[in-house]
């Protein structure tokens, strides 16, 4: 079965050639019946969630299997791979190769989940944008603590697009590229319509009459008529740029 | 359909195999076969059902007899008053259509898609729906994860791809979405309008039955007697005139008459196309 | 290391004797370097429960490995042991192996079973996409009960995909990879009968024009061979029952 060439390349499991002969000849149906209980082994130490104990194995394995014996031998096939079979008092479990372990350590980024409350703000701002804060608070009926839109800043999903021509000028939000990467959307009115959310039971059928979902503007880089662009001033007031010695 | 009984009838109607997790709920059952509305998806299942029993290949059936039947099936259903889905009452319309297109002569005068050309599609589509069933049943038998092969229990790291520190899926994205604007919105609730079926409602149906009608197809009278009782009739036939002069005036619809009280043939039309003359 | 007569006894782990001669002999620096490529990707993808991408891999491994022969290659081996190597689209990873199903079941969790039309529609958006809800629709003959494709989506087996650029933009629908995991798919090609079901025209939205027209019984009252009469008793016998708990 493995004459491809490709098997000579790979390390081969810990067989050396007399091993391999014995059992190219001795294959009588016991020994059939002892691979089958590596087989089995192998299987519920990988899926368990913890290390599993002799007695646990053998109560699984076909009667008469030495448990010890069959581990200990997997232990052996296992010791020069990738990851090794441990015993831990009289249970067994895999682990990573000790010398491999700085392949683990190295991208420990914690996944955050983001909280409702930002889950909510940020489809508001996918939805409605651009869109102010008072707009965002109007549309959820609360107010929106500053944390949330900086956690969703600092998503980078999220960005300031402009300043709403009305009194105040407040700052306008809306959608980045990568938000449109990270939920895998070609453009931004990908996002299903009502009539969809409805359909993919999202949405209730029954909603009023006066109900509706906007339509994203289509290009998300052109600020519309009522907004003014950001200019630096803007932003170093809100304590986002850092005053640099060189401009460009 | 109902021979359940005769032991010697063939072994239960292939369609048990399809389904090995809940035949029981398919409507079929022992001794006595029983059809159970509620346990089919629809008219298009019903059918298939039907012709299941007629126990030869799909391409082989006489649609004419599955017509036949599924209309007996409905008319007993609403002798004993059963209530039937309009989609199974349109359904029976349709068919209603379809077999008097299969036993009448094709006329010259009549424009529309012959019998065979519908009973082809209509088999097409039963065969469709069968290859999905069976597709179905097969991928639910496949060794499925957690349940028949199983990962590493003890993962002992998350493989980062993009450096987000956030995740989340478009799914969270649109219920967040959904539920708060749900929430907002003023919840007044509609008693939904129940009466006379229009023939919009009923149109509306059909074509996700049967598709468009491409061709001049007098349908009408099939649908009206279908979908009401005969002390509606009346009312029926007017409004459902005025629902099928409103699809025209929306240009969904062109509809012809040949002569007083002979039959409306109706069409759909393709936003594209423009009528030189006003529909009439 | 290995004279214990155990080895003889525990599956050779599809490496036949040439291999591990060759193995044995031919081991230069590349070689060296390779079986370390492997031992880490093996480790990589041992550790994580999800599949690992080829590109995640490829970004850890060192320079120059061929990712996918090295994959392939560490798949062949693993091919008749507990745990198998399984792709799933781009991404790789350990399973436990099919046919050991048997002895696994026992630690299933309950999952959430799919009801009838979820699965049908599942299948459809499969073997479909992409695939709009009216088509699905129309391919059942039965409006998509509410809450079924949102099932749907919330398994995430099935996920929006874009839109149609037809009249109205609908929405499409398709399946994700944690589909192909789910069922042991390596990509959508892999699909049960999907072949046959493309080449019989089952897979097209229009009546294929090849598509054999039924003749009619020379005599359209007369019934077949294999058809019965309707009798009034069966008919019945229609009908009447009480209404049944469609369960799962």
């Amino acid at each position: 079965m493995s004459e491809n060439s490709a098997d000579a390349n790979v390390i081969p499991f810990m067989i050396d050639d007399e091993a391999g002969e014995d059992a190219g000849e001795g294959s009588s149906a016991a020994r059939l019946s002892f691979n089958e209980a590596a087989r089995m082994a192998e299987a519920l130490v990988f899926a368990s969630a913890e290390p599993v104990s002799e007695r646990a194995l053998a109560a699984r394995l076909p009667e008469g299997v030495d448990v010890r014996a069959t581990m200990l031998e997997l232990q052996q096939i296992y010791s020069s791979r990738g990851v090794n079979l441990v015993r831990v008092a009289d249970s067994w479990a895999f682990r990573t190769a000790g010398d491999l372990a700085f392949l683990m350590s190295r991208d420990a980024v914690q996944q955050k989940k983001l909280s409702r409350a930002a889950m909510e703000v940020l489809a508001i701002i996918a939805y409605h944008q651009p869109v102010t804060r008072a707009e965002i608070e109007e549309i959820r009926g609360v107010e929106t603590s500053k944390g949330t839109l900086d956690t969703l800043l600092e998503t980078d999903w999220v960005r300031m697009r402009g300043r709403r021509r009305t009194p105040g000028r407040p700052v306008t939000y809306g959608t980045t590229d990568k938000f449109l990467d990270h939920f895998a959307l070609e453009e931004i009115r990908d996002l299903p319509g009502m009539e969809e959310l409805k359909g993919a039971g999202l949405l209730s059928a029954r909603m009023p009459s006066n109900f509706a979902i906007p339509l994203p503007p289509s290009d998300l880089d052109l600020l519309t008529d009522d907004e003014d662009p950001l200019t630096d001033v803007d932003l170093e007031e809100l304590g986002l740029l850092t005053p640099r010695a060189l401009d460009d | 359909m109902a021979e359940a009984s005769d032991s010697r009838a063939p072994k239960a109607a292939p369609m048990d195999r399809l389904w090995a997790d809940n035949d029981e709920s398919r409507g079929v059952s022992e001794p006595a076969l029983l059809i159970d509305i509620a346990g089919f998806e629809g008219p298009l299942d019903l059918l298939l059902h039907l012709a299941r029993n007629q126990k030869v290949d799909l391409s082989r059936i006489s649609i004419l007899a599955l017509a036949e039947q599924y209309l007996t099936f409905v008319d007993s259903a609403r002798a004993v008053r059963l209530e039937l889905a309009a989609d199974y009452l349109v359904m029976a319309a349709w068919l209603a259509f379809l077999k008097s297109k299969l036993l009448i002569p094709k006329q010259a005068d009549d424009e529309g898609e012959s019998g065979e050309e519908l009973a082809a599609v209509l088999q097409f589509r039963l065969k469709r729906l069968e290859a999905m069933r069976d597709a179905a049943a097969r991928l639910v038998n496949r060794n499925r994860l957690g349940r028949d092969v199983f990962a590493r229990g003890m993962p002992e790291l998350v493989v980062v791809e993009k450096r987000n520190e956030y995740s989340a899926s478009l799914y969270d994205l649109l219920t967040a979405y959904a539920i708060q604007r749900q929430r907002r919105a003023i919840t007044n609730v509609r008693i939904a309008q129940r009466g006379v079926w229009s023939l919009k409602q009923a149109r509306d149906i059909l074509t996700r039955l049967v598709g468009e009608f491409k061709e001049w197809t007098a349908l009408d009278q099939f649908l009206i007697s279908y979908l009401t009782t005969p002390e509606e009739r009346a009312t029926a036939i007017a409004s459902s005139f005025a629902a099928t002069l409103e699809l025209v005036r929306e240009g969904h619809l062109e509809v012809r008459q040949q002569d007083a009280f002979s039959p409306l043939y109706l069409r759909s039309r393709t936003p594209a196309e423009k009528l030189p003359e006003g529909a009439s």
